[in-house]
């Protein structure tokens, strides 16, 4: 796979380099030099966001920070946790004296690192709490939810306690709302071919010339299965079937939808799906809020895309509706 | 004789000068079932870990609390944070004690990983570094010499090693590949029998 | 190549249903159905600002229509002009009374099809004026600069005409600032892998395993060189080099930079790119204003990347800086 | 005898009911050196003039002015523009007679190919179908009815396809194959041979 970079080992510096200096609101910080934040300090009183997260994901983790969204991230090499270290440095840094959310998702080297980080910083007295986004349907079944990796879905969580946390709610609130966020968040993916992680001599998976993988994790992880490429709208009613199947309890019809790029999908194959998306869901009495369409969490050059559902109710679609800026997703009043 | 300020310097000194032939050997081996970059990654840590000035440590303990840091710095890998884990709770275990001697050895790598089963949520019989951990606290429970429990820990690492090559993966990306993984060492186990033999020659 | 899509036949329809349906300030109308407009009526006595070309590269050109940016968009088939028929229904529905720009790309096709609808509404009474964006460098020398075709660049002119427009400018002016803004902005594209257009069996043109192509067209039009794969900063030295010899006479020391994705090149690759070529245009003594890092003109899922120049003055950098607001472009006061 | 607004109509069925077999024949010879598009683009366009009902034209420039109006809707391609160019050029010099002659087709062409080269841009010799409306626009020159017409009209037409084959392209996407155009007909050209024939059964 052709990629326009240098040094596999410069890759991630580069490129962080490259996206604050194209963004002057936000800033690299930190011993590590793997902590982006906003370029302001964060105002007193104000509870802290933070993410984090592996490269190769643009504009995941690192592309939301920005008002009404994160005040921070800590971000690892491609497809790799950030370090102890950095989670420490974005937390300390989006530490207003009213503690600190960690939200980002359900990756066994994630947690490890930002629990870590967080049980040190307890000794310098940042209260911090954390939320974890599990989104995808198809890493386990519902009695496990608590299993599922996050995906694209988390962008949700993160504009809802983003924009919470803009009105001076306290740490509690921040936390209640990002995590009734992610239990009304449902994703699925497919994909259609792979990416490669740089300084790797092959891509993270193989498909067939003419095969897709419905499921699929964004780092290349199995899903559920593997078959000829369909019509556009046979995937959409399966990943819209599965999405509904999986609808939380006691929702009501109102659903935000993410068609999103795994990378090399194109926007006019994505409004292909969230058209028939669109079909489905109203056939099913849901009534769609602030649809969202483009590239907001891929893997490199992955081709294929993921479907969203963010279940919303009154507080919900009211946070989604703030404002909001960062690089990647503005939401004006 | 004991384990000293000086003479972690020089196990980390000796470690970091293994990893050189090593990285591509662990690389090789996390490329059968996961990314590939435990050798990378590990090299990096250890290399990390050889540049911290320990002079200005008070004892043992300080040192490992000092090295963990410094691990964390450099890796957000599952066997960097985990081996950071170890040593921190390690080193708080320590931290007081002018000298660790030969014979506490074993309960500080049983709290290493004891707090490194807690930090990543594996089970013993998972076939990680946790089995290798597990099988020296055992072996070196009767070392007097930190050489006796240096030697004592090649041979349980190396026979740790054997006795799961036939057992699947049950944690970390490798497990993805279920009954596919039955054959293969397991990198993480690989590294610290290779890192414990460096340390006994 | 694998596409989610259904029949080809209705690739173009389905995506631009698509479009409109996620995005409620958009309006597709017309006896073609080809013409993408605000949804809002056109304020009387403001002039219109319409564009138009092939489908595939979102977010070219539909995707522009929005407050201070176009009022409508005549589309046509992949990589094909659109109609004259949907040209003329595009002028019409932009027109309040004051006139309308044409502003779209330098292609042969296009050209016939905009002028031949000019000259039918002229009849009508609706006065239309041109400006063709050539931005392309590799496309022809500088001395047949009206010969060069039209890329990436042109959303610059989008954006200094929408705005100037917004404040009730009379068509001489808007046209004037379009023109302005064409002559001071230059591209270059280069591209790793080729795209497929819908129903077609093999892709628009053949790259080697490792090879390049400085210059190509966004429809595979052939550059300037090929040779194997060279590092990100090798490239973006080349691409700034060309594009600082073709500066226009008696510009100023200040650009905007657009570092734009053809499709399939990630985000990441392109803020590796943005880095150097930022260094380089500081070293040669150019100050840097409001960067553009994203996919702003693609051509579906073709790898690559295109860097343009935009030499500001006072009243372009002024433009530039004005609100506006479309589905894949947010500027705030 | 004239040519009719039903007679108009009559050959635009004709050449309709041509495209079938034509369509992919001439996707085909595009396809060598354009986007292979030019059959399709040409059924989709004679096809939406054929739907026009002309039974309310009051004349054969009327006539043409709305079959080209149709031709607008149905295509963005190069082809498909001259067509409709050429068509309302004709029919802005033919409107308000009641009957075209067939000693007027001659100049009816040559103002259709004088719309389409200040359209289009090309020149004369440049391998297009403009070759072929120049070579007709003379052929026609003397013919007394349209049959007649029609026959010289595809006499001439295959003659320039076949004087044109060794020469190569100087427009349009064929353009950037320079030299390798050379032996290869022009999708437009060939279209006007078959249609031309079409008519002339
Ligand atoms: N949760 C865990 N608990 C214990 N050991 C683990 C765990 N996850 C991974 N390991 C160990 O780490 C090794 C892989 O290390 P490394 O390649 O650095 O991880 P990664 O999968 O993040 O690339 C495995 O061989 C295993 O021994
Ligand atoms: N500028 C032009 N002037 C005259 N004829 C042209 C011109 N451009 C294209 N043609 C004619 O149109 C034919 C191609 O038609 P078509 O395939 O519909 O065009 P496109 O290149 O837009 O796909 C060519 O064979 C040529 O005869
Ligand atoms: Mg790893
Ligand atoms: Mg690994
Ligand atoms: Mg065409
Ligand atoms: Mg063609």
């Amino acid at each position: 796979m052709k990629k326009l970079m240098n040094k596999p080992s410069g890759f991630v510096d580069e490129m962080l380099d490259g996206l604050v200096s194209a963004n002057p609101s936000l800033a690299l910080s930190g011993e590590t030099g793997r902590v982006v934040h906003r370029a302001t300090t964060i105002r007193k009183g104000k509870v802290g966001v933070v993410s984090g997260g592996g490269s190769g994901h643009l504009p995941l983790f690192t592309g939301y920070v920005g008002e009404g969204l994160l005040d921070g991230c800590s971000i690892g090499n491609v497809f790799e946790g950030p370090t102890v270290g950095s989670c420490m440095e974005a937390i300390r840094l989006a530490d207003g004296g009213q503690g600190v959310l960690r939200l980002y998702g359900n990756y066994g080297g994630d947690r490890m690192n930002f629990d870590m980080a967080g049980e040190m910083l307890e000794d310098e007295g940042i209260r911090t709490t954390t939320v974890l986004g599990n989104d995808d349907v198809a890493s386990a079944g519902p009695s496990e939810r608590q299993k599922r990796r996050g995906v694209a879905g988390i962008i949700y969580a993160y504009k809802t306690a983003g924009a919470l946390a803009e009105t001076g709610a306290d740490l509690d609130a921040v936390t209640a709302i990002a995590q009734k966020t992610v239990d009304r968040t449902r994703t699925i993916g497919v994909a259609l071919s792979p990416c490669q992680v740089p300084g790797s001599d092959k891509p993270s998976f193989t498909l067939g010339d003419n095969e897709i993988e419905m499921g699929m994790g964004i780092h290349g992880e199995p899903g559920i299965w593997r078959d000829q490429l369909k019509p556009a709208d046979t995937i959409a009613d399966e990943m819209i079937e599965r999405l509904l199947a999986d609808k939380p309890e006691g929702v009501g019809s109102r659903a935000s939808i993410l068609v999103n790029s795994l990378g090399a999908t194109p926007l006019e194959e994505l409004f292909i799906l969230y058209r028939r998306a669109r079909t489905q869901l109203e056939a099913a009495g849901i009534t769609i809020v602030r649809p969202l369409v483009g590239h907001y969490a891929t893997s490199m050059e992955m081709a294929g895309a993921s479907i969203s559902l963010c279940f919303v109710d009154d507080e919900i679609e009211a946070l989604l509706a703030a404002p909001a800026s960062c690089p990647f997703w503005t939401v004006t009043a | 004789m004991s384990v000293t300020v000086s003479s972690i310097a020089f196990a980390i000194a000796r470690a970091n000068e293994a990893m050189g032939p090593l990285e591509q050997v662990l690389n090789d081996a996390d490329a059968k079932l996961g990314d590939g970059d435990t050798g990378g990654m590990l090299a990096r840590v250890i290399g990390k870990m050889a540049e911290v000035d320990l002079s200005g440590a008070v004892d043992p303990g300080t040192a490992l609390s000092q090295l963990a840091k410094a691990a964390t710095l450099a890796t957000g890998s599952s066997l960097g944070t985990l081996f950071a884990t170890g040593l921190l709770a390690a080193g708080r275990e320590a931290k007081g004690r002018e000298a660790i001697d030969a014979g506490d050895l074993s309960d500080l790598v049983a709290t290493a990983r004891d707090a490194m089963i807690a930090r990543g949520g594996a089970s013993l019989g998972d076939k990680t570094v946790l089995d290798s951990l597990d099988a020296i606290a055992d072996a070196v429970k009767d070392a007097r010499t930190p050489d006796q429990a240096a030697s004592a820990a090649a041979k349980a690492a190396a026979d740790a090693l054997e006795a799961f090559r036939s057992r699947p993966n049950r944690i970390g990306r490798a497990r993805m590949f279920g009954d596919q993984t039955i054959g293969i060492d397991d990198p993480g186990m690989l590294a610290i029998r290779e890192l414990t033999a460096a340390l006994a020659r």
